[in-house]
């Protein structure tokens, strides 16, 4: 079975989200085991719960956490990545406190995962 | 599973933007989790190779000083785009040590030889 | 081996199809996607097709009806599907964004 | 959040996890008494890889993953204490994580 990693870089206000998630919707149509979706640099935004966008706009991040329910998709986000973007990367808060900005279907990790990812997959493709 | 093993294609100056450090970030870990990375430097991204900067001016973490510690992680292949020097009047003259100066065509061959491609 | 290059930008005011450009070969497959798809008007584009000799250049079909672009005859359209199976056809991708 | 000791007569202030906002303020002594607010006594072995790690950041502004400060301590101290058993042995807590904090510099990212 082809095995495939997706990272992704751009931030859920841009158009280049909807074209990872295409792509990613449309791998998961063909049975394509996706091993993760690593969310790096501007990326991580996608796990800001407090994200809110006018319902008429494109939903990336409720789109997330569809494909999560959905088809067990695993989320990783960059720990350094996100709490530079102001992110609450805390050990001592749970991720579905009130008190956590990270929307919990998203995985807290860190680059390391990123090099695991890597080794399980067959492609890897940056978006 | 196999071991990957991943190039890292440079493309963007080192202090406008993020883009040098976080490719730093990944080339360190793999290098830590002895994972082969190879460094590629095409474009703009050549800056961050040439010699007498200093980022403290700016108020920037030098993350280019990192670069001479690439022997403690194993990061040994170097590679920059003669091209790419050449349109910017750059000599062969770099802060670090042992880089690879190719041809576009060397360097492209160089480049696909790896499982897997990320450039920044 | 032919490795996947994903085109996100417009050559008209960046870089990235010019770099890509240097390490393509002509058995590589080109995609234009996202901003990318300005590049098909592009002088660059003749350059690929004529002097690396590169023989597949794609589209994504919606990506490039939605900017307004016309398509070529010699470049085929393609799916979001269709790029998911190239990714696994070639032996790596680049993504120039 | 930060958090400010006394140290000395003088404030210095430190991260929330205890490290130094500023790593020039460091000294020795101050690297001391951070080690005794973790109930920790440096010895003369704790100290070289301190120093060790200190020297690391300042030529090269990373404060060095364990693979690589073993392999850049090889050539300095030799295989003996250049392994990763020897330095956990010194800092249970992790010798990036633990020397990082005594040498005055700032918390290694949680990934690296």
């Amino acid at each position: 079975m082809n095995k495939l990693a997706v990272i992704i870089t751009s931030p859920p206000s841009s158009n280049l989200s909807v074209t990872a998630i295409e792509y990613v919707e449309a791998a998961l149509a063909m049975q394509i085991d996706i091993v993760g979706v690593f969310f790096y640099q501007d990326g991580v935004m996608h796990a800001n719960s407090y994200v809110d966008i006018p319902s008429d706009e494109y939903q990336a991040n409720a789109k997330w956490l569809t494909l999560k329910n959905k088809f067990k998709l695993p989320l990783h986000l960059c720990a350094t990545a996100a709490s530079k973007r102001g992110l609450c990367i805390d050990e001592t808060i749970k991720p579905d406190s009130q008190l956590s900005n990270i929307d919990n279907a998203f995985a807290v990790s860190g680059l390391g995962e990123l090099v695991e990812l890597t080794n399980y997959a067959d492609r890897v493709v940056q978006f | 599973m196999a071991n990957k093993v991943l190039a890292i294609l440079n493309s963007k100056a080192p202090y406008s933007s993020t883009f040098g450090k976080d490719s730093l970030d990944i080339a360190l870990i793999f290098g830590s989790y002895e994972q082969g990375v190879s460094l590629f430097f095409q474009g703009e991204g050549v800056f961050q190779l040439i010699p007498n900067q200093d980022g403290q001016q700016l108020s920037m973490k030098d993350y280019l000083k990192t670069f001479s510690a690439f022997e403690f992680y194993d990061i040994e292949d170097i590679y920059v785009c003669l091209e790419s020097l050449q349109e910017r009047k750059l000599s062969n003259a770099f802060h670090i040590e042992k880089v690879n100066i190719l041809p576009a065509k060397e360097f492209a061959a160089k480049l696909k030889q790896h499982d897997c491609i990320l450039r920044f | 081996m032919a490795t996947l290059h994903l085109v996100r930008k417009s050559a008209f005011n960046s870089q990235e199809l010019l770099q890509c450009c240097q390490v393509l070969t002509s058995l590589d497959i080109l995609i234009l996607i996202d901003d990318g798809c300005y590049n098909l008007n592009h002088d660059l584009l003749a350059d690929i097709k004529e002097i690396i000799s590169v023989k597949h250049i794609k589209v994504i079909k919606h990506h490039a009806a939605a900017r307004g672009q016309y398509v070529p005859k010699d470049i085929e359209r393609i799916s979001m599907s269709d790029l998911v199976s190239l990714t696994f056809e070639t032996e790596n991708v680049i993504t120039w964004q | 959040m930060a958090i400010t000791l006394s140290f000395k007569g003088e404030t210095i202030t430190t991260d929330k996890h205890g490290y130094l906002e500023d790593h020039q303020v460091w000294s020795e002594d101050l690297g001391t008494y951070i080690a005794e607010l973790d109930g920790i006594e440096l010895t003369q072995a704790h100290w070289e890889v301190i120093n060790f790690v200190r020297a690391f950041y300042l030529t090269y502004k990373t404060s060095p993953a364990i693979r690589a400060l073993t392999k850049a301590m090889k050539a300095e101290f030799g295989e003996e204490k250049a392994n990763s058993r020897y330095l956990y042995k010194l800092f249970p807590e992790g010798p990036a994580k633990q020397a990082t904090k005594y040498a005055g510099l700032p918390k290694p990212a949680r990934c690296i």
